[in-house]
């Protein structure tokens, strides 16, 4: 396939995407109702968790499977640490909001994930369906690495770790991502042809609708974003290209398909805004939301969506040719 | 009709939170409490706004107890509201059906 | 047909059932926002009246129709006699809470009956249109019954007594189900057809989303229970099987198809859980949520969705077969 | 700017129940009423959340009235306090525009 | 075409108008959740946008297109001109409520637009895809006409002007019809076809909903409403009706097809009830809503969807023919 | 544990004014503000419910301040106060953290 085959601005989805950006940045009061929201997130997790168990259900796992499962778990428990001695080093944050931050480029956006699938499948590069069950458990592990590297030298509150751990590995997102995957995997195509036209047809169409209301959301919080800096602006760029092009490449050294290694580094690539964010509250309450909500939804998303999907896309059309 | 007089306690919280509040409430041994939704708010951290789809809004959740077991639970949510940056705020109402409480 | 095309743990409508039970028995934060959850109660309704008008519209009315509407009023009226007695002789509940529970069973779920047309119709079994209104005209009797029962020596409280027949009969669900099931009639096949992709392909799907919401909240519910005691357990399971038994006996009798004796049954054994609980918070307040929709909602509920339906399917056919 | 005293009544209220209420204050000959929603709670009965679905959700009924007025209302709710279970509150609160109430 | 073949009490659409209508006059407790609603508005103007996009990009733009939105905003700023004078002289309204009810006749409503073109199209009266465009300018210049007349040598509130009229142009619907419109344009036939099953498909089905919740709400606030007279009564269907047949007329001159000037004229016969109703809440809040907003909402609006449409569809039929 | 005595002020507002009611509270130099949804409600101008859709729902904006801050707020707001008809109502608090406002 040809490299101009990425198209990305002229799909609805991405121009949904930068309508939502515009309205926000004009401060109109287009807003999508929170529930409304929370509902077509959900719709989606399911949806993708669904689609991607029906393939796994249709092509058996194999050992490129358990390969790009390990290689996913251990990004998510790395990606933190490299990405805490940066912000530490060159961004000056304190131990608690550089350990905040990395927690968020270690897990995953689970919206990146599902655009690329999008934007990759346009350019007929059809991502394999187990990069659903790497999505999933990509997602936790980052959470614990940088509650660790936070709290070094720190006394934790102890009584609650047991509580923390259950929340994160039972939070929303995982849950519904691996139950829907399992569902998928137990219905089979035959099942889930039954639940096709509202997991599929509709998929693309919520998707925009998502991305709309995301977009609103990214630039007003930019526009709000009081604790940014410069470094920190350079860092929310820079980690998506440096994690999205190694894990990219690790998909290629792995024997990934072009698709599916792309992907790998989409997952990479992006960072938490969901599940994360949460988990901070919960367990780091010090740590500013106005810094790792702004880097992560702010700059990271929108750099992804735009250009780093295609970026990714084009690099591993090119890694498997030579 | 007789009234009695309570404290009414008023806590703005992390939604992730309410839980532990809640559960803070029950130990004080507070016959109940109700949980109402928060759509936006402004603080030292900034500004937010419809942010459910991340799990990062608030809730207030709001108790009636007598004088006693409210102090009881302020002293219990004491490290949470410096930790977590909880809001609370009490007040003497007149409660019909006061000895429920 | 064969019994064995019973299949329903392979179905996505009962996985994400079971889903939902298995999270919030996990204890995850997983959650439908409740808008999203009403707005999906309304839409199946307004879908399942849809359907049935224009079965109807297709099929005509005749004297099997007139014959199962007449046996629907009457167990709707009569079963919250016959539980009354159980419930005060076996499980020694007081009068209050022995009528509130009493009309719970002999109202309807309109999800189980709608969860039923489609496991059924998967197994080929297509449930008449009629049946909705059957479905509609027995929401209201049982609540009736029940509070006549609940009520029996004492004085009402007189000036509400009209409104309270009026909150009843005009209560949401039986509105929108004859309102749907009107324009079903009216608009036919053709009016319907411009509908349809709404209301028939995103249908199933949007049953599985409700169905995950259902079995978080009934879970829930069941672990937060309080009041309940082996008694009132095993008859939230008793009152079905021997109701929806009784029901497709009946069904039979009346000369009802396979299908359609199957669909009174699951009438029958369902527990209402929507228009019920809040007439009674309204009638008898006195009686108490904690007993009459846990019964209805965490026990009867799934034990219709996951082995009832299935049962009296199967029952039908061998009964038919007879 | 000048302020008036006056009551703020607040009432938790089964959701189906909330228009007998409006309707007391209305018969109390109050100027008004705002209703805001609760998500969840906990009391005797046990707790609730997220049932609007199941009709069961509860509500908050405020209303700002004079002090007689308030009594008169509190007089008529007495049988459906009791009854139903509601929870009353009230205390003084400054308004301003405070002719209007 | 034949007169005849407008039938629009057979429309699914129009029953669950009416099955709203009904429900509320019975006082029902049936309704539909605000956040469901508020999503069902902003889905109906993304898919309305988007169509007329994909049909423009289609066309391409003419001659006719810049008549049609020349005629737009011109009917847009004079209607309230003219309903300004009517309202003062025979309905004796104050010169406040004047301008702000003259503001909503000036102004459109976008679901009275989505409505005529599923009614007319199912009559095989196709409506040009540019009429979204002239939906979108036809929203705001009224609000200027109508607040200049409400102050007339009165003293604004000089500092809010500016913020005022950025309120008006960026409002929600403004900006999401021109940019769901724009995003049309942009993604074209093929970018379209990705989205379409989500933005077509479910198209009538979830206006058949919508329309079902605007039943329900404006019955009851006719039932609750005080501030009305007869003679503001009578305005409320004059106004449609005089400036209708006034649009279709223009259409019919400015060289409109037949269906592309019946939905002129439903544009111009349509009253505001959403963008209008917040923008007087904020510029003239000493109007009553108890008179713009029940004369808008529970009497032309009626009006519009039961009689008016077909009324304008025939009489441009009819027009066209002579 | 220790707390003082603050001014909670609720200002009862349409929801497309909300903004400018925090814009006020931020110029009083109020460390915050929070939102909260109002779903129905009665007054001189008749019933409403459920109008998020029209855009004309109402919203309840509540602040916590020191006595002198609400006084220079309730002053800032009088113009809006009477011509947007909103209701503004004030009492005092004990408050956890006190020194935040
Ligand atoms: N002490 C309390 N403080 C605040 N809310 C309460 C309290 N007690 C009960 N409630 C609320 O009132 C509802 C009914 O209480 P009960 O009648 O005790 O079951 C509960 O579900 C709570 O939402
Ligand atoms: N006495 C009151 N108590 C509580 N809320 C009120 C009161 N009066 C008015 N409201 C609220 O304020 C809104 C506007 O009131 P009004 O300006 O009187 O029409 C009403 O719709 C209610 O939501
Ligand atoms: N003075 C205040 N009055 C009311 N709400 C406040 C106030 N200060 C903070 N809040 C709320 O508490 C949240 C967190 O505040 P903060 O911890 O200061 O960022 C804010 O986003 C507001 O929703
Ligand atoms: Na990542
Ligand atoms: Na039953
Ligand atoms: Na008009």
């Amino acid at each position: 396939m040809e490299v101009s085959a990425f198209a990305p601005f002229a799909s609805p989805v991405i121009l949904f995407f930068l309508l939502g950006l515009l309205a926000s940045a004009l401060r109109s009061d287009l807003a999508i109702p929170e529930a409304i929201a929370k509902g077509m997130s959900l719709y989606l997790m399911a949806a993708i968790g669904l689609k991607g168990g029906v393939a796994v259900a249709k092509s058996g796992v194999n050992a490129e499977v358990a390969a790009a499962l390990l290689a996913g778990l251990t990004f998510s428990f790395l990606i933190p640490v490299l990405a805490y001695a940066v912000l530490r080093g060159f961004a000056k944050l304190d131990q608690t909001n550089a350990g905040a931050v990395a927690a968020h480029y270690g897990s995953v956006s689970v919206v990146t994930f599902v655009t690329a699938n999008e934007l990759l499948g346009a350019s007929g590069l059809v991502v394999a369906g187990f990069m659903v069950a790497v999505l999933a458990v990509m997602e936790t592990p980052a959470i614990l690495s940088g509650l660790m590297l936070a709290r070094r030298g720190q006394n934790g509150e102890g009584q609650s770790r047991g509580e923390l751990l259950r929340e994160v590995f039972l939070n929303a997102s995982v849950v519904l991502l691996l139950g829907s995957f399992a569902i998928g995997l137990i219905a089979g195509p035959k099942g889930y042809s039954e639940v096709q036209p509202l997991f599929e047809s509709g998929f693309k169409g919520v998707l925009c609708l998502f991305l709309l209301d995301m977009g609103l959301i990214a630039a007003r919080r930019l526009i709000d974003a009081r604790a940014l800096n410069l470094r920190l602006v350079i860092l929310a760029i820079a980690f998506p290209l440096f994690n999205g092009l190694l894990g990219v490449m690790v998909g290629n050294l792995i024997g990934l398909d072009v698709a599916t290694a792309a992907a790998l580094g989409v997952l990479c690539a992006s960072a938490s805004y969901i599940a994360v964010p949460a988990a901070m509250r919960l367990a780091l309450p010090q740590a500013d939301p106005g810094i790792y909500l702004t880097m992560s939804l702010s700059i990271t998303f929108p750099f992804n969506i735009l250009i780093g999907i295609s970026l990714f896309g084009e690099f591993s059309v090119w890694l498997s040719a030579h | 009709m007789e009234t009695v007089i309570r404290k009414r306690i008023e806590i703005l919280v992390d939604t992730p939170l309410v839980r532990r509040v809640t559960d803070a409430i029950d130990r004080a041994e507070i016959t109940g409490w109700s949980v109402l939704p928060v759509t936006s708010g402004s603080g030292r951290d900034g500004r937010w706004r419809e942010e459910r789809v991340m799990g990062t809004d608030k809730s207030l959740v709001l108790s009636i107890a007598s004088a006693e077991k409210a102090e009881v639970l302020v002293d219990a949510l004491a490290p949470l509201l410096t930790s977590h940056g909880l809001l609370l705020t009490m007040w003497n109402v007149e409660v019909i059906r006061g000895e429920r409480f």
